[in-house]
């Protein structure tokens, strides 16, 4: 588990060239890291280091400031279940008691089988829904104690693995800019004008 | 900055002053300055962690909070990042600002851990003492703080203790901004976050100590210092570093008698407060015990201690003896070492028993004609528009004139156009890094000063050229012809001489260089070698380690009749000699210093000289009443006094007390010129690689092997080679290959790098392990190698 | 329960303009098909057939104001860019993670192509020759369907080389995060673009309008302040206008979340709606579950400060919401009922920003985490009467000076204007004082009744967790 | 008569009952008078802060209090100590955390037995005996090394060749301790509470003089 394969070094190159500067791309290059193998390696770091052109300090630094990042196998799941005030006042501590039992883990941990890993999350931006989990970054809205047991259930039996891959891949779907499309990444070091459509015409 | 009076008439209102008031008293700034910065030039202090003067603010400690007056009433800033502004009203310490400032103390200290008994910044420290003057007494954080591992090792030099660390990103930052070596970070976030390295990377940054020197806790301290003292019990004395030749303004610190610990010392015109690691701690050489405490003379059964009036008589009976075979028969090698005043008095020394054959280089720099071009001072190369590297590796040769440069480059006041046998420290930062086939620089200049782009670049200001020896596998002259080219297209640069010894030029401007057309060191050694010198006198010189042609100088000292050496440690050129004569190490005296740039300032004695230690010029004169010659002189400042006014390049600095500081500089004229000449030099055999050779920070010097806390981080012997070549070659990168030329050969393990360009290779001088010097032959422009594989 | 979704789930439509969710009935909204279908890229098409300068003109003149939490005029904003310095950059803000606050990630997710409208526009009209769209690292699904609808967009021609046939190009680059609640804040957000810790910078100098990415002049807008513009240039100013009031026009999105009967997110009408009318209107939220009392609600996202009944009256309106004693920031209402454990709730809150602390700041990253160690000792029965006071010195280290709260009539309280002064760079650090200062405030009989009379911290309070058997816990 | 003036407390402390120095002459004035058998040779109570040669004390599992930071050496007005300061060994150390007392010296020739020392200690590792009854011939025996100074393991100080113990007086090691508030706390201010010793416990402190 290492530096990243040939096919996410073509993905990463074409990352890095979207951006004015390379250490830009950093983060969408630890996530592409962090898909291959579910965390993020040291020796991911220091090849993200000589693609970008800096230190591997320096993409330590970073990697570490973010919460979505780990630099240790988890487990193939993580069941991040939020704790902050709207999920709270309907019931998200339970939640958590439910699952801490249900998987056999404290929060934090990984089970056994390596299948899941149960963590405390901070507000998701599904308040109204609360209480409320993501599974991969799924979401899982309203989650009773039965609904938790339910997804539990599906997840070990492999019923969603369409919907929810493994840890560390995020969206499924990537952005890419057929060259013929593509302006290019505007630098300044290359630009000193005003961009062509502001000359007090219009466009079109 | 001109003092504004209203009352005057004719009222020339300086652009560039801006009137504020700070704690209701005017105050003149400059336009861009931070409030903090101008309320240091006031009585009134305000706290600080994270401001440095001599790095970019963040804000970050909040400790520097202060009230302005706004329209809206009193705002709170911080000092360290708001600029001045005309009739701006500064208060430092109103009760809201005292109040947020106590705070923020109170907050720092909470998770600090209160060891500051057993922490060497304790009684030191900038945390201990505005925990004091601007703190609120007492604490009120009853929890635990907040633990980790006590002090971890981040290099062979820097300890880090994470619990101390009150986050204030000087040492990233510095390590990012001034170094330009980002190995340390913060890591995590918030509560946990802590400054570290990569996982199992060292903090190997040659700069690491200043990080130590400006961290306003103890969270990191140095190897060599630890618990070695106590602030209370320090002595100490302003001296300039002579470790190498940029000549860096430095604290020498002493307890009971042993030097504990070298600080940098902030002046313009040099080092900005900085020093590299090998000059801020090869001071425990001169601590060590393997140091020479008394003469030494050659009997049966070795050198053997004796008396310094028996020691003198001997020399003195040496150097009469060979003297009555004519004053060719008698050389000094070396003197760089010393202060101007030891070289002065060895120079009058040598005048008056007719010895022309000196030199204080050993072959490896350049000739002194170079001080006779028009000079540049280090500020204005770092000001110059064009910068022309046509020099060694700044980074590892002369560290800190590596950092001005860097800084100039980096803040885009100059832009680096880089010659350069291969990848240097500085390439990164160049503008354009042009590189050579060592021997093909005047032609690769030539061509490179003829583009159109490099000319619009020159016509935009001045240009100084950073001129030194970059490859010691290729005559001397390679270097100089392509000065010759530079000046052909730029008539007038001016040139910033930087040979590497560190009082070289001091040793230059008072004589120690080879007198009415007598030949340099190699000279002297090749007619040593001849047998026609009777008596070498090395001033704490070892051509045996130090001169490239290890063959030639065997021969020398095998044909020379007697050697009389002067040196502060046994080492291979004197352990044969007729008589050792201990000298006083740096510390141990006083005088003064010139650096590269011709800056002279002092080196003051701050601990006795070690056993029977004298300092150069003393012996110098004793020497010379042995021989029946009166120097003349009785005591250092009756010398200083005949120096400044027989040398003209010191009469700046005669009475001058500024040399205690900033230094004066020597004053020199323009009088050499360097023409285009025509060379011509013999191809590259193809399966050959031309041979860089160079030095790094860390090599087998004196002053680092006999250095503890250095020692370990000296490079092994190596040959790199680029990655293409090796894997032409078919070899294993690391492993051991056979290098080569015509009859000689050595094994060493080779090396893949990138910043070797294809068709060279590049030996570092002087590492442990394998001595490269059978490859060097002194005679021949160039040296070609060829690399095989062992069998 | 298990509970039936529309096509956005926690979006409750209603009978009300709709300016910037007027496709989220449509199963498939997030497609360039549905998008086209329903006057999609007609904003664009009608803003490139002018010149950009009148563009811009007119989003000043509609005044859209930034929908992140500052509410500050989108259309000033690009004003600010000095004139001659190139290139300029769009930084859209997809960094929702304010607590309650989720309007963002449902316009990403369900109308993708409308965000995408609004920064071409944006782009044009303020001259900004690259966009980066930098979306929450946590929302897999917004950042699939941004990508797909990108990809869909470049492949038709209205982003990238010569939009429309015009001379317009610019490209939009899909960034996200990975986990940051701070790098919300825009210079922290520019930092994390760059690639490095994000850590919010100073400003001044750091005004991202003068110096912001790469030390070019940056705008950073939020996404639903980007999302009114197509809808704005397809109908026009005098349209947009007309709703809302005129200081706040047009629209915005508030999510209620909490004890209500019926929480959800609501695009309401700027100004006029009231904070009763959003958690008791039958169009909104239904009154509070099981019909108990109000007991309090934050009024504007995570960091505002506490209301209580004495504040219903007041219109979700900025200039009336801060001299009340709070700010609307976001638009995320959080409701408590008469069973909140006030104290354990302003300690969720509390957790979070002290957890989300950058580290850069002393105050924030020590007050922070010191105040979530005397809240937690106090909820968890450990606390002493002197951890109270201490509460509010620990605050004051990081907000000196008198702090905002509301009125209360019972308990003869008057209101603290917003906003407060702080010792710290950016918002984060007052957030997590906020909480703990509305419930110490209003509520501070419930923290003396979790104090026993103890003058001591039993043990040494060393654990966050509680301990069992504390030393005269009794 | 002016002159005389300087003389009175020397004259009162003449008479029998006021005596100290001849009460352990070594048997001299016992051997004498022989009538004043009962009073030879015993030393009289001393004060309870008295002030004598100093020790260096342990924690009870052995370890030195000491951890070399030179605080005394600093606050020293007769600049008789030497303190340096070594790196523990992690493995064995010599004292709870990273820094030891490595050297220790006491020069007695110039101690003036202030005390300032033991207020300055951190840690309460050098305290001060009642016993001032030492003396030596030779400058080197009144340089006091680290060795001489420190309790050994059951907490008692060393006694050396030349100092003039008696049998119990081992026990008169309790120091005295700062006046000062050590640990920051403003209620102690001014309290004289003593040190806890290993052998001996800890002494209450003494009662706040207002």
């Amino acid at each position: 588990m290492s530096r990243l394969t040939d096919k996410n070094l073509v993905i990463a190159k074409e990352i890095i060239a979207r951006y004015p500067r390379q250490k830009s791309a950093l983060i969408p290059l630890l996530h592409l890291a962090q898909e291959q193998s579910g965390y993020i390696s040291r020796e991911a770091m220091v090849h993200l280091g000589e693609l970008v052109g800096v230190t591997s300090a320096e993409v330590y630094g970073t990697a570490t400031f973010y919460e979505m990042f780990r630099f240790e196998p988890i487990g193939k799941y993580l069941v991040n279940i939020c704790g902050t005030m709207s999920c709270a006042l309907m019931g998200a501590h339970e939640l958590m008691h439910h699952a801490e039992k249900r998987l056999g883990v404290k929060a934090g941990g990984t089970t056994q089988d390596g299948m899941f890993t149960l963590a405390h999350a901070e507000c998701q931006a599904a308040c109204t829904e609360a209480p409320c989990l993501q599974v991969n970054y799924r979401y899982r809205l309203r989650v009773s104690t039965a609904d938790l047991d339910n997804l539990i259930d599906d997840l070990e039996a492999g019923k969603l693995s369409e919907e929810i891959p493994a840890h560390g891949v995020l969206a499924k779907v990537r952005q890419h800019i057929a060259p013929d499309r593509g302006v290019g990444a505007v630098s300044p070091e290359l630009v000193d004008q005003a961009p062509a459509w502001l000359n007090g015409k219009a466009a079109l | 900055m001109t003092i504004v009076d209203p009352t005057a008439e004719n009222i020339v209102v300086d652009p560039n002053v801006v009137n504020i008031t700070i704690n209701d008293k005017p105050v003149l700034a400059r336009k861009g300055e931070l409030i903090i910065a101008a309320a240091d030039r006031t009585d009134d202090f305000i706290p600080r962690f994270c401001y440095h003067p001599r790095m970019s603010s963040v804000g970050m400690c909040r400790q520097c909070l202060v009230e302005v007056e706004t329209p809206r009433g009193p705002m709170m800033v911080v000092s360290c990042m708001t600029p001045v502004a005309e009739g701006q009203i500064v208060r430092t310490a109103t009760d809201t600002v005292k109040k947020a400032q106590e705070g923020v103390l109170e907050l720092l200290l909470a998770n600090h851990p209160l060891d500051c008994p057993v922490c060497d910044k304790g009684g030191e420290c900038p945390l201990q003492d505005q925990a004091f003057s601007h703190g609120p007494g007492e604490s009120r954080f009853v929890e635990e703080k907040r633990h980790y591992e006590k002090p971890i090792a981040i290099s062979e030099i820097v300890y880090l203790d994470r619990e101390r660390c009150i986050l204030c990103d000087r040492c990233t930052r510095f390590a990012d901004e001034v170094a330009g070596d980002p190995l340390i970070s913060f890591t995590s976030r918030g509560n946990d976050t802590q400054v570290l390295t990569f996982p199992d990377e060292p903090f190997s940054s040659y700069f690491s100590g200043n990080t130590v020197q400006i961290c306003p806790v103890g969270a990191l301290t140095a190897k060599p210092y630890r618990f070695k003292a106590r602030p209370w019990d320090i002595e100490q004395t302003e001296s300039t570093c002579t470790s190498c030749s940029v000549g860096c303004r430095i604290v020498v610190q002493s307890s009971r008698d042993e030097l504990v610990r070298f600080q940098g010392v902030d002046i313009d015109p040099v080092n900005w407060g900085w020093l590299c690691d090998r000059g801020r701690y090869n001071f425990e050489s001169v601590n060590s015990t393997e140091r020479l405490i008394a003469p030494l003379i050659k009997s049966d059964s070795g050198l053997a201690t004796t008396s310094w009036s028996i020691a003198l008589e001997s020399a003195a009976r040496i150097i009469r003896t060979a003297l009555a075979s004519g004053a060719d028969s008698v050389a000094i090698l070396g003197g760089a070492r010393g202060t101007n005043e030891d070289a002065f008095a060895w120079a009058s020394l040598a005048d008056q028993l007719g010895i022309t054959q000196r030199d204080s280089q050993l072959g490896d720099g350049l000739t002194p004609e170079i001080f006779n071009l028009e000079q540049a001072t280090i500020d204005q190369t770092c000001a110059a528009s064009t910068i022309i590297l046509l020099s060694p590796d700044l980074k590892e040769e002369l560290p800190v004139l590596y950092l001005r440069v860097r800084d100039a480059a980096q803040k885009r006041k100059s832009r680096i156009l880089e010659f350069t046998p291969r990848d240097s420290g500085l390439t990164p930062y160049a503008w354009r890094s042009v590189s050579f086939e060592p021997g093909r620089q005047a032609q690769v200049v030539r061509e490179t000063l003829e583009t159109q782009e490099i000319q619009e670049q020159i016509r935009r200001g001045e240009v100084v050229v950073v001129l030194g020896r970059a490859n010691l596998a290729e005559n001397e002259s390679f270097t100089l012809h392509a000065l010759g080219e530079i000046f052909h297209a730029i008539p007038n640069a001016k040139v910033l001489p930087v040979l590497r010894r560190g009082n070289v030029r001091g040793a230059v401007a008072v004589g120690l260089t080879p007198q009415k057309n007598s030949g340099d060191a190699i000279d002297i050694l090749t007619k040593a070698a001849a047998g026609k010198i009777e008596c070498l006198i090395l001033l704490g010189s070892d051509p045996l380690a130090d001169v490239a042609d290890s063959d030639l100088v065997a021969r020398a000292f095998n044909r020379t009749r007697s050697v009389i050496s002067i040196d502060t440690f046994i080492n291979s050129s004197n352990r044969n000699a007729d008589v050792v004569l201990p000298a006083a190490a740096f510390a141990e005296k006083t005088g003064t210093t010139t650096n590269l740039e011709g800056r002279i300032s002092n080196v003051t004695q701050q601990i006795t000289p070690r056993g029977t230690c004298r300092p150069d010029w003393m012996i110098a004169t004793e020497l010379g009443l042995s021989l029946g010659i009166d120097l003349g002189v009785s005591s250092l400042d009756e010398l200083h006094q005949k120096m400044t006014s027989n040398i003209p390049e010191f009469s700046s600095c005669a009475n001058n007390p500024i040399i205690n500081s900033d230094g004066v500089l020597m004053v020199s004229e323009a009088s050499a010129t360097i023409s285009r000449a025509s060379v011509v030099l013999v191809d590259r055999n193809s399966y050959s690689y031309r041979l860089i050779v160079s030095r790094t920070m860390y090599d087998n010097a004196q002053s680092t092997t006999t250095s503890p806390s250095l020692v370990g981080i000296i490079t092994k012997s190596a040959i790199y080679v680029n990655p293409l070549d090796l894997a032409r070659i078919g070899v294993v990168d690391g492993t051991n290959i056979r290098v080569g030329i015509a009859d000689k050969s050595i094994v060493l393990p080779v090396n893949a790098h990138s910043g070797v360009y294809r068709g060279t290779a590049w030996l570092p001088y002087n590492h442990t392990t394998v001595d490269v010097r059978p490859l060097l032959d002194i005679t021949s422009d160039v040296v070609d190698v060829r690399i095989e594989q062992l069998h | 329960m298990s509970t039936t979704y529309s096509h956005a789930p926690g979006f409750v439509a209603g009978d009300r303009p709709k300016i910037v969710t007027s496709r989220f009935e449509f199963a498939d909204s997030f497609t360039l098909e549905r998008y086209l279908a329903t006057n999609g890229y007609k904003g664009l098409r009608a803003a490139l057939s002018r010149p950009a300068n009148e563009i811009h003109d007119d989003v000043k003149s509609a005044t859209v104001l930034g929908r992140g939490g500052a509410g500050f005029p989108a259309g000033t904003k690009w004003g600010l860019t000095p004139q001659q310095v190139w290139p300029k950059y769009l930084v859209v803000n997809g960094d929702e993670s304010e607590p309650g606050t989720y309007k963002d990630r449902l316009l990403m997710e369900r109308d993708p192509h409308q965000l995408i409208e609004g920064c071409l526009i944006a782009c044009y009209a303020a001259g900004l020759s690259q966009c980066f769209l930098y979306i929450r690292g946590e929302m897999a699904l917004a950042q699939e369907r941004v990508a797909a609808a990108l990809n869909e967009a470049y492949a038709a021609g209205y982003v990238g080389k010569n939009i429309l046939g015009s001379n317009f190009s610019v490209d939009i680059i899909l960034h996200w995060g990975a986990g940051a609640y701070v790098v919300g804040e825009e210079t922290a957000l520019i930092e994390s673009l760059e690639g490095n810790r994000g850590m919010p910078r100073l400003k001044p100098p750091f005004f991202p309008a003068v110096n912001g990415l790469y030390g070019q002049p940056t705008i950073v807008n939020n996404v639903e302040t980007l999302a009114n513009l197509p809808w704005l240039l397809c109908n026009g100013v005098a349209a947009y206008t007309a709703v809302g009031t005129k200081t706040s026009p047009g629209t915005r999105m508030v999510a209620v979340s909490g004890h209500v009967k019926r929480p959800g997110v609501f695009e309401i009408i700027n100004g006029t709606t009231t904070f009763r009318d959003l958690i008791f209107g039958e169009e909104f939220c239904g009154g509070i579950r099981d019909d108990k009392q109000l007991k309090a609600f934050v009024p504007g996202g995570g960091s505002a400060p506490w209301f209580t009944a004495d504040q219903l009256d007041l219109p979700f309106e900025a200039s009336q919401v801060g001299p009340a004693g709070s700010m609307l920031g976001s638009g995320a209402v959080i409701v408590m009922d008469e069973t909140t454990d006030i104290p354990a709730a302003a300690l969720t809150l509390t957790h979070f920003y002290a957890h989300e602390s950058c580290g850069k700041c002393t105050p924030c990253r020590e007050g922070g985490t010191w105040l979530e160690r005397i809240l937690r000792r106090i909820v968890d029965g450990d606390g002493t009467d002197a951890d109270l006071q201490q509460l509010l010195e620990v605050g004051a280290m990081i907000c000196p000076g008198d702090f905002p709260h509301a009125a209360n009539a019972q308990l003869g309280l008057t209101a603290v204007p917003f906003p407060y002064k702080m010792t710290t760079i950016c918002f984060v650090g007052p957030s997590a004082f906020a909480p703990v200062h509305s419930a110490l405030t209003l509520f501070r009989s419930e923290f003396e009744s979790r104090v026993t009379k103890r003058v001591t911290i039993p043990v040494t309070a060393v654990s966050t967790a509680k301990t069992v058997t504390s030393v005269g816990a009794h | 008569m002016g002159y005389l003036g300087g003389f009175i407390v020397t004259l009162r402390q003449r008479g029998e009952k006021n005596r100290v120095t001849t009460q352990y002459s070594g048997g001299r004035v016992f051997r004498r008078n022989k009538k004043r058998a009962i009073k030879m040779d015993e030393k009289l109570d001393k004060p309870e802060r008295m002030h004598g040669r100093h020790v260096l004390n342990r924690y009870e599992d052995g370890m030195e209090k000491c951890i070399g930071c030179e605080l005394c050496a600093a606050v020293c007005p007769a600049k008789c100590i030497h303190v340096r300061g070594a790196d523990n060994n992690p493995t064995n150390p010599t004292s709870p955390g990273e820094r030891f007392g490595w050297i220790y010296e006491i020069n007695y020739l110039r101690c003036i037995h202030c005390d300032l020392c033991v207020e300055a200690c951190p840690t309460e590792a050098i305290t001060e005996t009642k016993m001032f009854e030492f003396s030596f011939t030779n400058r080197k025996d009144a340089i006091y090394t680290k060795d001489e100074l420190l309790v050994d393991n059951s907490g008692k100080p060393q006694q050396l060749a030349w100092e003039d113990w008696r049998e119990g007086e081992e026990q008169n090691t309790s120091g005295w301790m700062r006046a000062t508030a050590a640990s920051g706390d403003a209620n102690f201010v001014g309290v004289v509470s003593w040190s806890g010793e290993l052998g001996h416990g800890v002494r209450p402190a003494e009662e706040k003089s207002e």
